[in-house]
């Protein structure tokens, strides 16, 4: 739920700003691609995940130059991000690698590995307290904590602070910020730029972290989930963590679960699969009711016809 | 080239410079020229009005001002001293502060935030927000200007939240305050209020320029006055050495009548009647408690009243289309017939085939398709009509001449029914919208707020259609919160306030002071002097829209 | 000259299609001979492709993937002197050869192997698009796990229901993660791109795990119990020696005739204990004489072993 | 009043745009160290060089303009249906129940009993996302996104475990009588004396789906309902008072599109393949998308753009097939003119609104 986790706060920053961005997909796949190339030719991981980001956030200066400078449509602009991270990822992959758009297996500090938490072994043995601290909160990479530790950030950053303030003014109504002398194109821009380099993040880590190299298409729909996600959460921080946290436990609980024996029937695994889409449908239907968008949210700032 | 200035004779000649002073401003949207060479001059410490036709440019001249939209060619001075407004942020460092005809708040930030956005003292908010709760504190005792700090803005009626955008101004230290159309949301009372602190700031040495449609506002309280035609300053005066009259002649080019010359009504037969109508929301608020309306061939009936006070939801609900999610109880008989109120039946498409026409309070919303032809828009509500169909498909060619026909007969102009509408001037739009609603010669017409934001010229031809069809022997609901235009037009007024109609006058008898109290949701109205506001203290705590 | 067709999946879907072109690259190096290759871009390309070839001389034309069974029907009549030959999918005609392997069989050693090896008595298999040719992967090796464990169990999962099913490294390794959680400690991935996540996840995690269709040994030395081969590469290798005699009919490319294995080599051989090797020897002779027949799911739809 | 002719908005604007588009493309294809101009003509000959080829960027063409126009009957209003995929994917298996189960004796009765098959079948998938939308206010772009993943799923289960003959490998259901299978446009030709597109998939459906854009048109521009439609995608309080029914339009609007979405598998279902196989759709359901923005949402503008995105597809095809450019480069391609038509046409429409509104004013100042 990592990724998903980033890519949720990152169309966080985007959508809050009032720029909507159903890139999230592409974005994290470019980074992925560039992280695990950048890793495995240079042996780090950190450069990797710098790789990441720059790959990230040069679609989003395409989204941005699209949605903000030229007014366009977000949406449109998304769908083309998407497509054209998933082609010129396997494109430019092949022709450096040559094996069909995937990167060489990451070895080493290619890779990010999991770190051990100071007192995690000696606490292994307390009851409750001990498993959950040395195996579950102990012993996952750098990124992960990153990720974690997003969530106040983000929600401090928001609501603490003057950039937060003219965020999310920007995407509720950009003529007061425009007209309090604030300028809505560079504050959007830097939402948008946000939200690449926490893209950027994602996918470093779906490449570096959670796999060992770039696989074409790896990111398979995980940015539609992480927007689904983020309607979930009514585009706050605390709820998306929330709501990733949902469908991470979807996810598991359909792995866990693979073909669900009721009795009467048995739910075949192709339906367990889909689970989480369809319980995506059904909780959109019935528990967050109307999510209310930024109300500035996918329209271009246009002040003059 | 005389600068604007020499217009004025008299003070320019006085050592002081202008407060501000423009010089040769021109502007285009694409292909309109919103401002063209326009020069003006506005003395320290007086208040300036700006009057024109709508789209006249008066607004985008005073954005300019401000910094929101860049001029294509021309020069700004304040004090004396030319600078560039490259953004709001230089003119607010200048000293210009501005409240705009459509609000530029955040709706879902609470005051303070609204206040402190874009001059925050560092990074962080806190320290900016007790720092600005003090300062509110302070100018809303100085000027009468209260606001709950903590309240979330969408929840504050007009009328505060234009407080809240002044307040801003002042919180910016402005010495040049500009407000565009202030009044027009305003409570005769409301408006008094704003003009006593207008005033005052005027008496501190603030320099104050006002735009407004309200020839009476002008009169009351401005020093001078610009006119503005197509673009173009036409005329700077004193307002001493001008007249009503004079102003409206130089606004449209021509002479104008304004007063509505009818005849008493006739009234007939009841058509609408309205008993013990409520309304909840969807949030639960009770929004009509308990109407009770009647409405007589031949007649108009006026309601008065500040706007949020339940009139859009009753010409919506007689409209046939009550908010989603509402309870509607009550009782509404149209001709004898009970009109359904909820469920199958209850829609907009069914009234029209009763006999209900609906001008809509707004025009660009509600009442036409801003990107279809004119044409289409003329059929717009009536698309199901007969004469419009052929079969399956819709017969466009009838439409045409339809439109055409009604284009001429009200005069819209430009005479191109395949105009998309947001290319009408506001004025024509609204006439084609009055035009699609009268022709259809309805029993009963509902119309709301039919010449807001409109211009003099427009507005008189617009109050003679609507006297017409009166005439004819049909019921007119009229809804305005122009009390002017609602005493002029009207056969019996009645008063909305919270909800409930506070009471009933006929025209001859009543004053705009006792209607203002009404609305105010004072009903012993028995000692109030005529045209008056209220007493001082009171104006402040004026109850919002809706409690 | 020989030409050779791609399934969707690509050229370099580090499994399948990528051990036909080991095959084809093969052939080249010994012969120095050259031949056509194509890449499938959308189903109805298929044709297309299979009779440009035809019309430019080809010959043999090989494909891989039982997707293109229907098309080869269709076609192939029309082009009486060309021969084809198809992988994993039986197509009548007198100038096709069928090439089929016996998966269930390399897959049951796969599991003999992996019930040798398990501790705690669960194994688990992750597939990757849920279609009949993995559960017989599945079937297999539950079959050959069972005759090791009888009472031992086995935890099944598939990645997904769209060809996205096949390049999720990171579901993979999830699901692997998974597993170990419920108790594996050995898992088979048949799940072409997304199998790799499963082998690294499995090393990250300290368990073994088995990769299919290529030898995939080398990817985490000592951490890789084995792979379960199947040699496509020797499949095409053959065809295009053939050439123009390639021979009509079906070929089963069974442990017999070498078609199908469990690799044992240089990186796992600290894992392959003596005993394990003679169980799967034993396993290997059993099958060979007919004393154990494997179960192919596809023939009901059905496993016995779960 | 319009800042320049209709001609240039409509026509100049999306040619330049392509032509940055291939641009930008043509400089990909020299990184990738090939030739743009080699990859240009291999394209162009392949999609457009002979009749064959025809054959092909026509049978592309016509899926391209069933998802197109399923975007814009939604489009207009106002709702963004990224469910194409799904939709045309469940039409697919109404396709395939109808031909499978029910005795049809001849293509011509088959192909409209099969049309309001797959029809329905697309219809019933955007349903329940538009009933959503209607009443509950669910986010029609996340909600079909989601059934597009459960339109896979469910295709996938009755493909492998309800369709599938015993013992047939191939998720795939089986092949449809013959008597159903449709003509393809080559037998047409060769019925009318001339010999065209041998062995191409091209088929009868491709005039049904001309038939649509001119139907779709009628529906949009010249039925009461199309007036609803897109009164209530340009203003819905408006619509609200005109006595528009909103949660009706909605659902309405929505079936429209789902069964257009579904009528696409009349053409790669039926007329292709002739049997029901996984992934039939393969994407065209995204290019859908971006076949109508081109398009203008218009039928007219989107048969072009299909065309367009047909040759895309085919010429594209043929790169792949005959040079070592990987087949993703297409994609690429793709991407950029959704890109540069679709999201980015105001950076050549700013300028070019200039350039005409300076010519309009020195004309008029020359006229003076
Ligand atoms: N936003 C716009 N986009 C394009 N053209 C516009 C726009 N607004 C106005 N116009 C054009 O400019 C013309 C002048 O408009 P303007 O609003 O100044 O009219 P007006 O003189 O105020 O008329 P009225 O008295 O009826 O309001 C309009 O008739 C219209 O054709
Ligand atoms: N942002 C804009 N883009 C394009 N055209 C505009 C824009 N703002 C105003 N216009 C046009 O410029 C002209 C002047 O408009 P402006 O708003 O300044 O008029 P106004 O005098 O304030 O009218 P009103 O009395 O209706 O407020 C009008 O024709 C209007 O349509
Ligand atoms: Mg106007
Ligand atoms: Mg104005």
């Amino acid at each position: 739920m990592t990724p998903l986790l980033l890519a949720c706060l990152a169309g966080l920053y985007s959508e809050r700003a009032g720029v909507f961005d159903i890139g999230l997909e592409g974005k994290m796949l470019m980074a992925a691609f560039t992280a695990a190339s950048v890793a495995y030719i240079t042996g780090s991981a950190w450069l990797g995940l710098a790789a990441g980001i720059a790959g990230s956030l040069a679609l989003s200066l395409v989204h941005g130059l699209a949605s903000i400078t030229f007014m366009g449509n977000q949406l449109i602009s998304g769908v083309a991000i998407n497509f054209l991270a998933s082609g010129l990822t396997v494109l430019v992959g092949q022709n450096a690698f040559g094996l069909g758009g995937r990167t060489p297996a990451l070895t080493g500090a290619g890779r990010f590995n999991p770190i051990t938490l100071p007192g995690a072994e000696a606490l292994r043995d307390v009851p409750v307290l001990g498993p959950i601290y040395s195996g579950l909160i102990s012993g996952q990479t750098i990124l992960v904590y990153v990720a974690f530790a997003l969530v106040p950030i983000t929600w401090w950053v928001l609501y603490r602070t003057r950039f937060g303030l003219r965020l999310r003014a920007v995407g509720e109504n950009p003529a007061s910020v425009d007209t309090a002398g604030v300028s809505v194109t560079r504050l959007r821009y830097t939402a948008v730029a946000i939200a690449g380099v926490l893209c950027g993040i994602a996918g470093a880590y779906l490449a570096t972290g959670l796999s060992a190299g770039f696989v074409k298409e790896m990111t398979a729909g995980r940015g539609f989930i992480a927007l689904a996600a983020l309607i979930f959460a009514k585009w706050r921080p605390w709820q998306a963590l929330f709501a990733t946290f949902l469908f991470g436990l979807l996810e598991a609980i359909a792995n866990l679960y693979p073909n669900l024996d009721l009795g009467i029937i048995t739910v075949p695994s192709m339906f367990m699969n889909a689970l989480p889409y369809i319980l995506t449908v059904v909780i959109l239907a019935g528990f967050v009711g109307r999510a209310i968008p930024p109300r500035a949210g996918g329209e271009p700032y246009v002040k003059e016809r | 080239m005389t600068t604007a200035g020499d217009m004025l004779g008299g003070r320019s000649d006085t050592a002081a410079p202008a407060a501000i002073e423009l010089r040769g401003i021109s502007k285009a949207f694409g292909a309109v020229q919103a401002n063209r060479d326009i020069s003006l001059a506005v003395p320290k410490g007086t208040i300036h009005g700006i009057i024109g036709e709508n789209g006249a440019g008066k607004s985008t001249l005073m954005s300019i001002l401000y910094g929101f939209y860049k001029p294509d060619a021309g020069q700004i001075l304040v004090g004396g001293k030319p600078i560039s407004i490259s953004d709001s942020q230089t003119a607010i460092r200048a000293g210009i502060g501005m409240v705009f005809q459509h609000f530029k708040l955040v709706q879902n930030f609470t005051v303070l935030e609204n206040i402190i956005l874009g001059v925050e003292d560092g990074a962080l908010l806190r320290p900016s927000l007790s720092k600005a709760r003090g300062v509110l504190k302070r100018l809303a005792a100085e000027y009468q200007l209260n606001v709950d700090p903590d309240e979330v803005v969408e929840n504050l009626s007009v009328g505060h939240q234009q407080r809240v955008e002044i307040l801003k101004a002042l919180y910016r230290q402005a010495d040049i305050l500009i407000l565009d159309e202030p009044t027009g949301v305003l409570t005769p009372a409301e408006a008094d209020h704003l003009f006593r602190i207008l005033k005052g700031l005027r008496d501190e040495g603030k320099t104050i320029i006002l735009i407004t449609h309200k020839l009476r506002e002008i009169m009351e309280i401005t020093d001078n006055v610009s006119v503005m035609r197509r673009g173009e300053m036409v005329a700077s005066v004193r307002t001493a050495q001008t007249s009503p009259e004079q102003l409206a002649e130089l606004m449209v080019g021509r002479k104008v009548l304004l007063n509505v010359d009818k005849q008493p009504a006739r009234p007939q037969a009841p058509v609408l009647e309205v008993r013990g109508l409520t309304m909840v929301d969807a949030e639960g608020v009770e929004r009509l408690r308990g109407i009770d309306l009647d409405i007589r061939a031949g007649e108009i009936l006026g309601i008065a009243g500040v706007s949020g006070n339940g009139q859009t939801q009753l010409l919506e609900i007689l409209g046939g289309y009550p908010e989603k999610g509402a309870k509607v109880t009550g009782e509404v008989r149209m001709n004898g017939a009970a009109l359904p109120l909820a469920g199958s039946g209850c829609d907009a498409g069914q009234r029209r085939r009763d006999g209900v026409g609906h001008i809509p309070e707004d025009r660009q919303v509600e009442g036409l398709i801003m990107d279809f032809a004119a044409w289409e828009n003329v059929a717009f509500g009536w698309h199901d009509a007969p004469e419009f169909n052929k079969g399956w498909l819709m017969d466009n060619d009838a439409i045409r001449r339809d439109a055409q026909a009604k284009m001429e007969r009200f005069d819209v102009r430009p005479r191109d029914c395949h105009l998309a509408a947001r290319n009408f001037s506001g004025g024509n739009q609204q006439k084609i919208v009055v035009a699609r609603e009268i022709e259809r010669n309805p029993d009963l017409l509902l119309i709301g707020q039919p010449t807001r934001g409109v211009d003099i010229g427009a507005i008189e031809f617009i109050h003679k259609q609507i006297v017409a069809l009166r005439d004819a022997g049909k019921a007119i609901l009229l809804v305005s919160v122009e009390l002017d235009e609602i005493l002029a037009l009207s056969d019996r007024v009645a008063v909305m306030f919270d909800g409930r109609i506070m009471g009933e006058r006929l025209p001859a008898q009543t004053t705009t002071g006792e209607l203002g109290l009404l609305m105010a949701g004072i009903t012993d109205t028995r000692n109030v002097p005529d045209d008056a506001g209220i007493p001082p203290g009171t104006a402040n705590d004026l109850p919002e829209g809706r409690a | 000259d020989p030409a050779l067709i791609y399934d969707l999946g690509g050229k370099f879907d580090k499994s399948f299609n990528e051990a036909a072109f080991g095959g084809a690259q093969r052939w080249v190096e010994e012969t120095g001979g050259t031949y056509r290759e194509l890449e499938m871009q959308s189903e109805a390309q298929r044709e297309q492709a299979l009779r440009r070839l035809a019309e430019s001389g080809s010959n043999p034309i090989v494909m891989t993937g039982f997707a293109f069974g229907d098309v080869l029907t269709k076609v192939a009549g029309d082009y009486p002197d060309t021969k084809f030959a198809i992988i994993d999918m039986v197509v009548e005609a007198p100038n096709v050869q069928s090439v089929v392997f016996t998966e269930e069989q390399g897959s049951y050693l796969a599991g003999v192997m992996a019930g040798m090896a398990s501790e705690s008595g669960t194994v688990g298999f992750i597939g990757g698009m849920d279609i009949p040719l993995i559960r017989k992967f599945e079937c297999g090796f539950a079959q050959g796990f069972k005759s090791v464990q009888p009472e031992g169990s086995l935890v099944s999962n598939y990645t997904g229901t769209t060809p996205a099913a096949w390049n999720d490294p990171v579901k993979g390794g999830e699901l692997a993660r998974a597993q170990k959680s419920q108790g594996a400690d050995v898992i088979y991935a048949a799940a072409g791109g997304t199998g790799i996540g499963v082998l690294q996840a499995a090393a990250d995690e300290g368990i073994l795990a088995i990769g299919v269709d290529s030898n995939q040994n080398a990817l985490h030395p000592g951490q890789i119990l084995t792979s379960m081969v199947k040699r496509v590469d020797n499949a095409v290798f053959d065809a295009f020696t053939a050439g123009t005699d390639l021979e009509p009919g079906v070929k089963i490319m069974d442990l017999g005739a070498g078609g199908v294995d469990v690799a044992v080599d240089d990186n796992n051989a600290e894992l392959v204990t003596a005993e394990m090797q003679a169980a799967v020897d034993e396993a290997k002779a059993a099958i060979a004489s007919g004393e154990v027949t494997v179960h192919d799911f596809m023939t009901d739809n059905a496993c016995p072993a779960s | 009043m319009d800042k320049m002719p209709k001609w240039a908005d409509v026509i100049l604007t999306p040619l330049i745009s392509l032509v940055l588009a291939m641009g930008i493309s043509a400089l990909v294809i020299l990184a990738i160290g090939e030739s743009p101009w080699m990859a240009l003509t291999t394209m162009v000959e392949g999609a457009l060089g002979s009749s064959y080829g025809w054959g092909f960027t026509l049978y592309y063409a016509t899926n391209f303009i069933f998802t197109g126009l399923a975007v814009m009957v939604a489009y207009h209003a106002a709702l963004f249906n990224i469910g194409g995929e799904g939709q045309a994917a469940m039409g697919g298996l109404g396709v395939a129940l109808v031909l499978l189960f029910l005795p049809l004796p001849h293509w011509a009765i088959a192909l409209p009993v099969a049309m309001l098959g797959a029809a329905a079948f697309g219809a019933a998938w955007a349903f329940i996302p538009a009933i959503l939308q209607a009443k509950r206010g669910s986010h029609i772009v996340i909600t079909t996104i989601m059934f597009n993943f459960i339109a896979a799923a469910t295709l996938n289960y009755v493909l492998v475990n309800q369709l599938r003959p015993t013992g047939s490998m191939d998720p795939a259901s089986a092949r449809f009588p013959e008597a159903t299978n449709l003509p393809a446009l080559t037998d047409i030709a060769a019925g009318m004396g001339f010999e065209w597109g041998r062995n191409t998939p091209v088929n009868v459906t491709f005039l049904v789906a001309l038939a649509a854009c001119f139907l779709i048109w009628v529906l949009i521009w010249r039925t009461r309902l199309g007036y609803q439609i897109r009164a209530f995608g340009k203003s819905e309080p408006g619509a609200v008072y005109a006595g528009i029914n909103p949660v009706r339009i909605t659902v309405i609007a929505m079936l429209i599109s789902g069964a257009l979405a579904g009528m696409m598998a009349i053409n790669n279902v039926m007329g292709e393949s002739e049997r029901l196989v996984l992934n039939a759709v393969e994407g065209a359901g995204f290019i859908g998308i971006a076949v109508a923005l081109m398009g203008r949402n218009h039928p007219l503008g989107i048969l072009l753009a299909a065309l367009l995105f047909g040759f895309l597809y085919q010429g594209g095809g043929e790169l792949a097939l005959w040079t070592t450019i990987p087949r993703e480069l297409i994609i690429v391609i793709q991407a950029l003119v959704i890109l540069f038509t679709g999201a980015l046409d105001n950076m050549v429409r700013m300028p070019l609104e200039r350039l005409f509104l300076t010519m309009k004013r020195t004309s008029r100042g020359a006229v003076k």
